[in-house]
């Protein structure tokens, strides 16, 4: 099976109204390739969840102004200021989830779990309309797996079999969201033969990842450049 | 909130922190803690995927993927170790982490903290503020005492929404340091230079004053 | 059950097997499966946390420290990697296994399988069979057609404690093979020099005959 | 902060009616020297968390005739037939689990998860009278967290900070297991300074890990051998 693909072709995959999961915090370790594909394809409705929605007219920012983005599920929107105005023209639904619930949830979307309870949120704003119950003595929030139809994911070098290792905090939502979706590209900076990766090292195995791309865009000290 | 304000909070709370102890910082004034603490003996988390924080040594010489949680470059230290989003929430919420310490929007005489929303604004964001809540062993909030209108922080009741029902354990500001013991609010430092009337006058919370008040020199 | 039985049934499940797919090999016949298959084309998964579970060449350089979920000795293929078991079973769970191939006490025409406890003796173990029946795409059931007493193991309904409420997808033993589709229990296979006859005369449950029935030779 | 100990020394840690947690899958990966020198430490009323009892006579097998265990919660005790016995004259108490879920529960109990929904064991006895819930049509049951007071755990080499990496299937429950304890003694076959290993090969953080010793009982082709 031929998983390596050039990014023109695998990001047609993506269709209208699909759920996609975004890798990276911020611009560290985001596919800043298939994202910039992305804003040139042509769809609509997508519900992206991804921790932040870039920044303004950045990353998954464009999408969002070129009004491809229906809903946006993550826990740190405050670096882009349009997200605010998009929610207030009713342009666009917001779900807000604590950081740690909304990784926990990919991994039980990834995982086979149905709901899980956790404390962080009871008592708060977020946890309005859930399920809540005491355990032990505390209250803890039921929550809901996350899942999508595609992931697209950043790592820093990939074999040809699709096991993936990531470099430094460009690691953070990767790993999960390769395991919660039904089709998972992966952008990476580096192709190598299969039995290059140690096996012990492998953070990724390859049953997880369906397409690989080769990275066109890469964050510098500058910023974003071309490789 | 000025430099001298901000050195002095700081400090105090990296003087809070143990040899050893695993601590998480979060934006802002929490940040600078790590300028005061020997990183070799403390070992900094950032809740994007990293044990073993350490300061850059020159605005320059950074990294563009190698950042903390507030998306500021750091660097490595010795011993340091990455994971993914889940796996250290999973640190943060199982109680792995000994120390966290938090700017604050309000908190209040109970110890509840107010520090992610504001009433009538949009919410857009609360990151990792509810986990560190429920999972950090120990809680310290650094805060200025009041707002940039003058108005306490150190409420009787928050009024903004509350960010968890775990209580904070510790409050330091540019002029006391609270602690909470057996439900109450307890007045246990006051920073050098301020006298128990300022702080009085500038703290809305009732608080309790410990016997063995100590001012800070 | 005898070695050419074994090797028939081992055969025939490894001919199911798409190329790239991703395969768990439970403990016995499925364990045989691996000879038939070229192993640079499926990918063996095993329980207690490794993908690309290879034969040994030599059954004296082994090492002690890589086995299988039967805790037998292994090698590593190109392109393996290692994780815990609670990384194998969130992908097992979750859905990423794309085959499993079970040993069965019983199945029922329903597709229910009875492969972990026996009536009045003590449960002392279930391992990951319950977890393969919850999240593998695919169950195919490797089994003795009848019991060393010479009853039926393709029963009407599961007189033994039931593994889960996922029903099977396929059954192959050394008489035949028979297929799930629409809630029906289809005989699809008889094994060479099987006859029709045979077949029903050894099995208790209830099932329909393919239109396209295939005598295997 | 000095975690490196002998094993006598830190073996005291345990005391009687202590719920332990101990690594491996069979003999592989299993803390053989520290299960070797509990067996000679007065203690009893233990429950052991483990996915196997040893063999008959060998490894947690030993505590098993010592009298030494109270509870067994695991996956797997057909390979010691001495349980069946013990359990039958009513000496020990079992809680078989689902491998699945025993390893979720672990990684629930480290991880600050109050509970979680599997289908795993629905509709069979294993999930006799826990709560059963339906989530999108399919039957989810309710699995609580499992924690101890101490961990014992294997790896392969240990950095002085309590940096673990593992080998090969030698991994299995350890990596879990570290996250669970209130305290963790972890079993290597090395140590090395700190900064020997890379950042990221490191499986288990060093903020798991409260005491390092170095094994003197190894698994070999012939067995448990003397190092």
């Amino acid at each position: 099976m031929q998983k390596v693909k050039l990014v023109e072709e695998v990001i047609n995959t993506i269709q209208s109204g699909d759920i996609l999961m975004v890798g990276g915090f911020g611009l560290v370790g985001a596919p800043l390739t298939l994202i910039d594909e992305l804003t040139r394809l042509d769809v609509n409705q997508l519900t992206i969840i991804s921790n932040n929605l870039g920044e303004a007219g950045k990353g998954l920012g464009i999408l969002l102004r070129q009004g491809k983005i229906k809903k946006a599920i993550g826990s740190y929107f405050t670096s882009n200021r349009e997200v605010g105005d998009f929610y207030n023209q009713g342009k666009l639904d917001i779900q807000l989830m604590p950081q740690g619930t909304m990784s926990e949830s990919i991994r039980a979307g990834g995982a086979g779990i149905g709901g899980y309870y956790t404390k962080t949120s009871a008592g708060t704003e977020l946890a309005k309309g859930k399920e809540v119950r005491e355990i032990d003595g505390e209250l803890y929030v039921l929550e809901k797996p996350l899942k999508a139809n595609v992931a697209l994911v950043k790592a820093a070098k990939a074999d040809k079999l699709g096991n993936l290792v990531y470099y430094k905090t460009a690691r953070n939502f990767n790993p999960l969201m390769v395991t919660a979706a039904d089709y998972v590209i992966a952008e990476v900076d580096e192709i190598v033969e299969v039995g290059e990766l140690s096996p012990e090292e492998i953070v990724t195995p390859h049953l997880f990842v369906d397409a690989i791309v080769e990275s066109k865009l890469i964050l510098k000290k500058e910023g974003v450049v071309s490789k | 909130m000025s430099k001298e304000s901000q050195e002095l909070i700081s400090k105090r709370a990296a003087a809070e922190l143990q040899p050893n102890s695993i601590v998480n910082l979060g934006i802002g004034i929490p940040t600078l803690v790590a300028k005061y603490v020997d990183s070799s003996s403390v070992y900094f988390h950032t809740e994007n995927g990293m044990i073993g924080v350490s300061e850059l040594t020159s605005e320059d010489d950074f990294d563009p993927s190698l950042v903390n949680a507030g998306k500021l470059p750091i660097s490595e230290g010795i011993g340091a170790s990455y994971f993914n989003s889940g796996e250290s929430f999973a640190m943060i919420r199982g109680g792995h982490v000994n120390v966290a310490i938090l700017g604050a929007l309000q908190v209040d005489e109970q110890g509840l903290i107010a520090n992610w929303a504001i009433p009538g604004q949009n919410i857009m964001g609360v990151g990792g503020a509810m986990d560190l809540l429920s999972g950090a062993q120990k809680v310290i909030v650094t805060t200025n005492h009041t707002s940039k209108k003058g108005e306490s922080k150190i409420v009787k009741k928050c009024t903004y929404p509350i960010t968890s029902l775990r209580k904070v354990d510790l409050i330091i500001t540019e002029l006391a340091v609270f602690e909470f013991s057996g439900g109450h609010m307890v007045l246990k430092e006051l920073m050098p230079g301020v006298s128990l009337a300022e702080v009085k006058d500038k703290t809305e919370a009732n608080f309790e004053i410990s016997d063995s008040i100590t001012i800070l020199c």
